[in-house]
């Protein structure tokens, strides 16, 4: 077992798309609303960019999680991008799980520009799962 | 069976004799008891190396892709499932295949039967209706063939070919059991049970790519475990690379998956292929009330959607 | 003949006494999968089985091998070899193809081109083969110059004579595993026993294939359209190569994490599309067709110029492992039927 | 009605006009109105009196409601203007005479020697360094000083150096020459000269703004005596990041944090004392901003707005002032309030207020800051006079009709504050609107007078190892404060690929933006990381400065070390820090991944769609085609004219069914408009430059097609319907736009009318609909005039939260107490209440209130009861902004790109909107929007191509194998797998680059330029 230190900050990237979620995060930031400082954005045209081996990429690189947010169903900038992102990590979200990662590494959400306040609310409530499941040790790749 | 070697042997002489097509593939004996062969015939002359029996096991659509003649197919269900997603997906043209339907009553496991028979050498097997009897050195052995059929068999949902141009044979009942029972129940065991389970799975993988070219909608110019521009994943056995293969692997059959089994019995290591690819097949018919090659019009569940897909898994803080 | 006599009921103390002073590999069953393990006790290991499904040349030459990591920041770098293993190592209970897939190793690797990495494992090892009462139908071990009793690479070799093994001993290396162990010199009785189980196993092996004549056939047909025909059905995956005993191309990568990472060495297929890519684009062997004749005549041609052996031990593995049942003995004996072009 | 309407628009002849426009003040509605034309093909003047342009909104610190960092919204504009080759800025000048008329006019201007070559001048401030003569800073407030040579504002356009004459030892006595011997590009040139120029112009937009009010008029408020009384302005420099105090809040007497500070409201505004009367409309917004940033300054703080109604009309207002009401330590007292003392020792400043009506209160503050109001000066009356244009009472611009852009002089247009008090959104969109006015007369000049931006030719860097370049920005204090810049230097210098490293105060003035374009070009760099804001709205200015240096401008990547660092870990710098680094380390393997990308030119359909027939919709639609472009309008109901068919006038007096059936009539004869009435959108498609828009028309429901370039969303607002107080139980109950129609129909029915109540804000500002509507208050007003035109002896009585009668219609507020009408304020816990009581057998309508000054509850039996009810956005909203792709804000009307600066545009390009479609306005408020949504969109018809994103799909035609799913998932129809080769095919104008194809496609054989797997496998790498 491993004895994690109580301060343990879990890393968590991510995948924000630029027209939505992005600019929610910005929102956050001019609204001043804290959040904790757990994540690292990697901005993407669209949720439908995020490539499933972005987030398998991810998990091997040994984040504690991963954080997908796009625009609502209905709202996206490219149409439709997130209705197929949708579809496609649902998926991957539920193999992944069925081999045995834990519920909670891979997040989902949509926020829109304006929503600053539900931005830092899912910073903060993916950090606190993923604190809960402590650091990542599935699918990360191990140095021989 | 022999009758349905036969029927074939007919419908390929006279589709060569007519050149309706320039070549048939299907299934001739192997070099080793219980072992039926992909099989390439050109002449008319040549038809009678063509064989049916309960060892026909490998997904023939495999061969179809970057060909340009014009090609007759021996399609067991599972083969024409096969057919049906290539033509979806450009690799083939309808008009290019002459669809033999073969209604399948599914393969038999030679590994099971090796396994029942506790290591004799087996030097030959012949079939009588359900039977198969097994002959070594010293001994002889009858087996009902149907309790020795391939895990992908067991659970086909289309032994009868969804589309063909010629039907060989009578249709056959499908099976009725529960569809999924096996996923739910790997389902019901928990995370750290399904971890240990994989990591014991993918720790058999020795990499050789086997189950990819096995499998009939494997097709890619290049395979992202080969893309050297990104490299996703490293070419190690390292255990996170070999899981992603693994993953990746199924996740891109998602929607796509015929469910021939032929990754599986491809793989010389025993790696339970299959597991990753059943889950996906459920959670695709589960969501988005698709099964794959059931017929040309309907489009890949990723490669469309409905604006009111469930979205369970939405984080709402 | 040199050897000497042990009782199947000795065996396993004498592996147990072997295993104190060797790290001991031996064929192992999990999950119905057999393959060469580390072993602590003779109870793991098995003197009775088919053969495994991998053969043991990974333990001589990983299927992934670190050559050396790195790291490096702006200005500086730093280079780490990995240290070999200390404890002298033992395989037991090796069938003889395997064994003697190692001469051909030996040769590639040891060659004008000196392998560290291979070179000092093998020295570090100790080779104790078993001979194979019963071949099985896929076994051709006798038509590539070996046999089910052939002790070419083994140290030592067993030979099963009903209730006990004798021992032959093949080299100084074997004969100091039987050093002070208080077992018997072998009596002629007994060495005619296990001359009459080797000619009765020899016996029972089928027809196999026809090599002579055969690197002239191959070097004669290299543009021959009958490639096309044999290979039509092949899949390009890698098992047959992965499971031979005496493929040993590999390639090497650079895993790179950041600025640091490790150089590695990986098995590699002459199967793959890949293995003969070019940066350019280009592929000399771009279709299956190609690579199969590349891996017929690398066993069979080349390898005669240049190891003077050929790279194939006849252990089968290829034939029954392959998913469509693409038969080596087939290809090489409908190739020795052509007729030559000239 | 002179010159309204747009009606002199079309008899000026052709010949003779002149493209180009002069553009007086350089505030941010002269910048926006500049921008507009020199994009729509007009070489523009941009003249201030000032030494940079900038106006007031530079010295702000933020604004509300988003409390956007005023320089940083504002500086991309500033470099805009500058790099604008059809933009020439012309400083310390001003208007010495004009001659001519609309189409072609002759300006003289006269300009004040500066004493320093703007061109030669690099703003590097050692002048400065070297003046001996030290003198009150202006642009701080005069808070702080500075030397008597000096940069204006460290981000300042133009970036030159400028010299007080007034204090200068050289120009008072020739004593001093030392800034020209310092000077090593010898730009201080004590030979300038006022100087005449002659300028040709067809048309002039008057965008002079504004003075604060000057409280020392006033003796009452002990400034500038009371060291601790500080204008709201000075408050601004004080709270400002680049102020004299360096961002920190502190109070002038002691340089000391204050802990408790009042806000005066209504300083020189709504007072009869002094002449200005009106509404100054913005002091109560600023003052709730300046609280919230105090707060966040000091969140001990206590602060006291002393109010008489907080005017938080616009959009996202009422929320902003709910935030601050529900800040602990922040009051709000509606009361007057007067300055009683200086305490001695303290300094600090005794008020005295009354509180709930009776009760006299005075309190001790530590600051008291005064609201000053907006005022006009004689400057602006003369500028008027030396122009002809009409200016009202208060010395602003007047119009004559109902499109507030218009003068009394044909040609000559107006904009901003000079117009009204107004706030920055609704500045900006007057700047458009007055824009769209200038182009309008002169489209047939378009594109004659101007020059393309050249840039160097670009250096191919494809063979280079990178060179990264890190610009990290302090962002005045705003990282600063939080992260470490200078730990992020060393980190980012010991970086792969990093050659260059180095700090800015603001990397985004003009000076470091060229100062960045110089480092590229010397140190060779080839990837340019900036760390300092978001890429969302700088990006295209570091961009511009790498075209400038030579390089390909997408070999750019921002660290966003602020919106998603400094602002939400304000407290722990070290973990902020650590993040910076991350995420500077993040930009910088990135970037050196980087490749070129071009740009492709394509065709744009020359044609306009609106969506909406109201007025907003037919100006816009007219504005448009009133310069050739053609011109779809579509309307969902029989007629046009949207819900303006049922007012009758405005509180000004002006006829609307005249204007409107006026407006209808020019709609239906323009050959350009075709009207599609009973029409609906079904779907809609396309980009910029090439939209197609199908419409369902007619009962039938016939399916039309229409190609168009841009698009409008002028859908308009509703009338709110309410289930309280007996609307829709009782007749006598109707809402004032039910009145105002009764009273158009049948004035005579309320002669007999002895008692009439009115309720404000049903429907608005309640928790369901948390946003004020804007112009009830002065709906209710223009009803109860009329009411007491017709009965003077009518009891009238206006039951309200808050007064909001902004600008100038204050002055009917007045003259409605003046006549009486009793005005009761109510609380919102304690609403009014209707009822019907029976007594005498008669049905009695009553209402009852509690009146806060007796504290009383107060019973009135009313003949009519008038509910002032919400705006609520049009119920088909939700369905446009889906098949449109455009976003709703929380209360379902239109969001806008940017609340300050993109106030008629969605974030999507090509796509605007106007009207009651964004938020409740007025009618000349519609019309401005619309004017301005036409001027947005003519920049862009008014280009001969659009150029697509350089950032779209590349395809591998070697991986693909021609699967098909990318042609499946592509939103927009962009890829099709040819059928021979079996490759997809892209098309590079449809492709919008959002890389849906690229994360399907299988083999890899899809890739996103500026976001490659690649790229972003190293981001993650990185991370």
């Amino acid at each position: 077992m491993i004895v994690e230190s109580k301060d343990w900050k879990p890393k968590i990237v991510a995948f924000l798309c630029n027209w939505c979620s992005y600019a929610g995060a910005d929102l956050a930031g001019t609204s001043r609303i804290q959040y904790p400082p757990t994540v690292r954005v990697i901005r993407v045209p669209c949720s439908g960019r995020i490539n499933p081996f972005f987030i398998l990429a991810s998990l091997q690189h040994g984040v504690d999680g991963v954080l997908i947010s796009g625009c609502h169903p209905g709202e996206c900038h490219y149409l439709t991008g997130n209705y197929s992102a949708r579809r496609k990590f649902v998926l991957l979200k539920s193999l992944l799980e069925h081999t045995g990662l834990e519920e909670g590494r891979i997040q989902f959400s949509w926020v829109s520009a304006s929503e600053g306040v539900k931005f830092a609310k899912v910073i903060a409530e993916v950090t606190e799962k993923v604190k809960a499941l402590g650091p990542a040790k599935k699918l990360v790749k191990s140095k021989t | 069976m022999p009758e349905l070697t036969n029927k074939i042997r007919e419908v390929a002489r006279d589709l060569l004799q007519q050149k309706k097509v320039d070549l048939v593939i299907g299934f001739a004996r192997g070099t080793t008891p219980m072992c039926s062969t992909p099989c390439f015939v050109r002449q008319d002359g040549e038809v009678n190396g063509l064989i049916w029996d309960s060892f026909c096991e490998n997904n023939l659509a495999k061969y179809l892709v970057k060909r340009s003649d014009k090609i007759a197919i021996i399609a067991k269900g599972c083969d024409a499932r096969a057919v049906v997603e290539l033509i979806k997906e450009n690799q083939i043209s309808r008009d290019q295949v002459v669809i033999i339907g073969v209604p399948c009553q599914g393969m038999v496991d030679r590994g099971m039967v090796r396994s029942a028979l506790e290591g004799n050498e087996i030097q030959e097997v012949e079939e009588k209706d359900d039977r198969l009897i097994i002959k070594g050195k010293n001994f002889e052995k009858v087996l009902n063939r149907n309790e020795f059929l391939h895990p992908s068999c067991k659970v086909c949902t289309h032994r009868n070919p969804v589309i063909y141009d010629i039907l060989v044979g009578d249709t056959v009942k499908e099976l009725d059991t529960e569809p999924y029972l096996d996923v739910a129940e790997f389902e019901a065991l928990t995370p750290e049970e399904r971890e240990e389970y994989f990591s014991k799975e993918f720790a058999k993988c020795i990499r050789c790519y086997a189950c990819r070219n096995a499998c009939p909608l494997c097709y890619c110019q290049e395979c992202f475990v080969d893309c050297s521009k990104p490299q996703w994943i490293g070419k190690t056995t390292e255990a996170s690379d070999t899981a992603i293969f693994h993953i990746m692997r199924a996740f891109h059959l998602a929607g796509r998956c015929v469910e021939c089994g032929a990754c599986e019995r491809a793989c010389p290591m025993g790696v339970d292929i299959r597991k990753l690819n059943r889950k996906l097949t459920k959670d695709v018919k589960e969501r988005f009330d698709y099964e794959a090659g059931l017929n040309l019009e309907e489009v890949a569940p990723l490669s469309t959607f409905k604006p009111d897909d469930a979205e369970e898994f939405i984080l709402h803080p | 003949m040199k050897a000497k006599i042990i009782k199947k009921t000795d065996i396993a103390s004498f592996l147990d006494k072997l295993i104190e002073d060797y790290e001991a590999f031996a064929p192992v069953e999990m999950d119905g999968l057999i393959s060469f393990e580390k072993v602590s006790s003779s109870s793991e290991a098995l003197l009775d089985y088919p053969n495994s499904k991998m053969p043991p040349k990974q333990l001589l030459f990983p299927q992934s091998e670190t050559l050396f990591s790195y790291s490096s920041t702006k200005d500086t770098g730093e280079l780490e070899v990995p240290s070999g293993p200390e404890k002298p190592r033992l395989i037991f209970s090796i069938r003889p193809c395997d064994a003697m897939s190692f001469t051909l190793l030996d040769k590639v690797f040891g060659g004008d081109f000196k392998d560290p990495y291979y070179l000092n494992r093998r020295a570090n090892t100790v080779l104790v083969s078993i001979g194979c009462t019963t071949p099985r139908a896929s076994c051709f071990c006798n038509s590539v110059g070996g046999g089910p009793f052939s002790t070419e690479g083994s140290d030592l070799l067993l030979i099963d004579i009903g209730d006990e093994y004798v021992v032959q001993i093949v080299s100084d290396k074997g004969a100091k595993l039987l050093d002070k162990k208080g077992f018997e010199d072998t009596g002629k009785e007994k060495l005619d026993l296990a001359a009459g189980v080797i000619k009765t196993a020899e016996a029972s092996m089928g027809p196999g294939v026809k090599t002579e004549g055969l690197k002239e056939k191959l070097d004669s047909i290299f543009d021959d359209p009958v490639w096309q025909q044999l290979t039509e059905k092949c899949l390009g995956c890698g098992i047959c190569t992965y499971l031979c005993p005496t493929c040993h191309c590999f390639d090497i990568v650079d895993e790179t994490i950041g600025s640091g990472g490790e150089r590695v060495r990986l098995w590699d297929s002459c199967q793959f599309p890949l293995f003969t890519l070019q940066a350019s684009g280009a592929n000399p062997r771009p279709t299956g067709k190609e690579r199969f004749r590349q891996r017929m005549m690398h066993k069979f041609s080349y390898l005669l110029d240049s190891c003077d052996q050929i790279g194939c031990v006849g252990c089968g593995r290829c034939i029954t492992e392959c998913p469509v049942n693409l038969d080596i003995r087939q290809v090489l004996n409908s190739i020795a039927q052509l007729e030559s072009v000239k | 009605m002179t010159n309204s309407d747009n009606e002199n628009l079309t008899p000026i002849p052709a010949e003779g006009k002149v493209g180009a426009v002069m553009v007086v003040g350089a505030g941010v509605s002269g910048i926006q109105a500049s921008l507009d034309l020199a994009n729509s093909g007009f070489k523009v003047y941009l003249v201030d009196k000032g030494p940079a342009i900038g106006g007031k909104m530079s010295q702000l610190d933020k604004t509300f409601p988003t409390n956007d960092c005023s320089m940083c919204i504002l500086s991309p504009k500033f470099i805009e203007c500058a790099t604008n080759p059809n933009i020439s800025i012309i400083t310390g000048a001003q208007i010495d005479s004009i001659d001519g008329e609309a189409g072609n006019f002759r300006v003289t201007l006269l300009q004040e020697p500066r004493y320093v070559d703007v061109d030669k001048c690099t703003a590097c401030g050692t002048c400065a360094e070297y003046c001996p003569v030290n003198i009150l800073d202006v642009y701080n407030e005069k808070l702080a000083t500075l030397k008597c040579i000096h940069i204006h504002l460290p981000q300042a356009v133009p970036a030159a150096s400028v010299v007080d004459p007034a204090q200068c030892l050289f120009t008072k006595r020739k004593a001093c020459q030392i800034c020209v011997l310092v000077c090593k590009n010898k730009a201080i040139d004590f030979h300038q000269q006022e100087r005449k120029m002659e300028v040709e112009v067809g048309s002039v937009i008057l965008a002079p703004g504004y003075e604060a009010f000057e409280p020392q008029l006033q003796s009452q408020y002990g400034y500038p005596k009371l060291s601790n009384v500080v204008t709201s302005l000075e408050f601004e420099r004080i709270l400002s990041a680049s102020g004299p105090y360096r961002g920190e809040l502190l109070r002038p007497s002691d340089r000391k944090h204050p802990k408790k500070i009042a806000w005066i409201q209504c300083v020189g505004s709504r007072d009869t004392t002094c002449d200005n009367t009106y509404c100054s409309a913005v002091c109560c917004m600023y003052a709730i901003k300046q609280v919230i940033l105090s707060k966040e300054h000091n969140s001990e703080l206590e602060a006291v707005i002393l109010h008489n109604d907080i005017r938080a009309y616009g959009k996202g207002f009422e929320r902003y002032y709910e935030r601050a009401q529900n800040t602990p330590g922040v009051r709000f007292i509606w009361s007057k309030v007067s300055i009683l003392k200086e305490t001695p020792e303290t300094k600090n400043v005794v008020l005295r207020y009354r509180v709930n009506g009776t009760e006299v209160k005075d309190e001790e503050f530590d600051l008291v800051v005064l609201s000053i109001g907006l005022t006009s000066t004689d400057g602006h009356r003369q500028l008027a006079n030396k122009l002809s244009v009409g200016t009202n009472q208060y010395g602003f611009c007047e119009s004559p009709g109902f499109s507030p852009t218009e003068t009394s002089r044909s040609g000559i247009y107006a904009c901003g504050v000079f117009h009204a008090p107004m706030d920055i959104p609704d500045s900006v969109t007057m700047a458009s609107g007055a824009a769209s006015l200038a182009s309008q007369l002169l489209s047939d000049q378009r594109g004659t007078l101007i020059e393309e931006k050249e840039y160097p030719s670009e250096r191919n860097v494809t063979r280079e190892p990178p060179r990264v370049g890190v610009f990290i920005c302090h962002c005045g204090t705003n990282i600063a404060r939080v992260v470490d810049i200078p730990k992020v230097v060393e980190y980012a210098k010991r970086l792969d690929g990093v050659v260059h490293t180095e700090e800015n105060l603001f990397s985004c003035s003009i000076d470091s933006v060229t100062h960045m374009a110089e480092t590229i070009r010397e140190k060779g760099l080839n990837r340019v990381v900036v760390s300092a804001c978001t890429p969302r709205t700088h990006e295209p200015l570091f961009q511009d400065a790498l075209r400038s240096a030579g390089i390909n401008p997408y070999l750019f990547e921002m660290a966003n070390i602020r919106e998603q660092c400094s602002w939400v870990h304000t407290r722990d710098g070290e973990i902020a820090t650590r993040k910076a680094q991350d995420l500077v380390r993040m930009a910088v393997a990135k970037a050196s991944l980087l490749k070129p990308l071009y740009q492709l030119p394509y065709d744009i359909t020359y044609a306009g769609l609106v969506i909406g027939s109201g007025i907003a919709g037919m100006v816009s639609a007219l504005t448009m085609a009133n310069q050739g472009f053609k011109v779809y309008l579509v309307e969902k109901d029989k007629e046009l004219g949207g819900i303006a068919r049922r007012i009758q006038n405005t509180i000004e007096g002006r006829d609307v069914q005249t204007y409107l059936q006026k407006l209808i009539q020019k709609v239906h004869k323009n050959p350009l408009i075709e009207v599609h009435t009973e029409a609906n959108i079904v779907d809609f498609s396309g980009y910029v430059g090439n939209f197609t828009t199908k419409i369902a028309e007619g009962a039938e429901r016939k399916v039309k097609e229409i190609a168009h370039g841009v698009t409008i969303v002028a859908t308009g607002a509703e009338e709110f319907k309410p289930a309280e107080y007996l609307y829709g139980q009782d007749p006598r109950v109707l809402t004032s736009l039910e009145l105002e129609e009764e009273l158009a129909k049948n004035s005579e029915k309320f002669k007999d009318c002895h008692s009439l109540v009115m309720i404000q804000c049903v429907g608005s500002r309640d928790s369901e609909r948390p946003y004020c509507s804007r112009v009830c208050c002065s709906l209710a007003i223009k009803n109860a005039l009329k009411l007491k035109e017709i009965n003077p002896e009518m009891e009238i009585y206006l039951l309200y939260r808050d007064m909001r009668t902004y600008a100038f219609r204050e002055d009917y507020y007045r003259e409605a107490a003046d006549k009486e009408v009793k005005f009761i304020r109510y609380d919102v816990d304690d609403k009014p209440e209707v009822e019907v009581v029976t007594e005498n057998d008669q049905s009695i309508l009553r209402v009852t209130v509690t009146d806060p000054t007796l504290g009383q509850r107060l019973m009135v039996d009313a003949d009519i009861v008038s509910l002032s009810t919400a705006s609520v956005p049009s119920t088909d909203n939700k369905e446009l902004s889906q098949l449109l792709k455009v976003p709703l804000n929380e209360d379902n009307f239109f969001m806008e790109a940017h609340m300050k600066l993109r106030p008629v545009d969605f974030a999507t390009d090509g796509i605007f909107m106007c009207g009651l479609a964004h938020s409740p306005k007025f009618i000349d408020e519609s019309i401005t929007q619309a004017q301005a949504a036409a001027s947005r969109a003519i920049t862009i018809l008014a280009q001969k191509t659009m150029k697509a994103s350089g950032a779209i799909c590349v395809t591998d035609k070697w991986k693909c194998t021609g699967c098909g799913v990318c042609q499946e998932v592509c939103p927009f129809s962009a890829i099709e797998v040819e059928a021979k080769e079996k490759v997809a095919v892209v098309n590079e104008a449809l492709c919008k680059g959002c890389g849906v194809c690229a994360s399907s496609c299988r083999s890899s054989a899809l890739d996103i330029g500026g976001v490659s797997d690649q790229q972003t496998l190293t981001l993650i790498q990185a991370l």
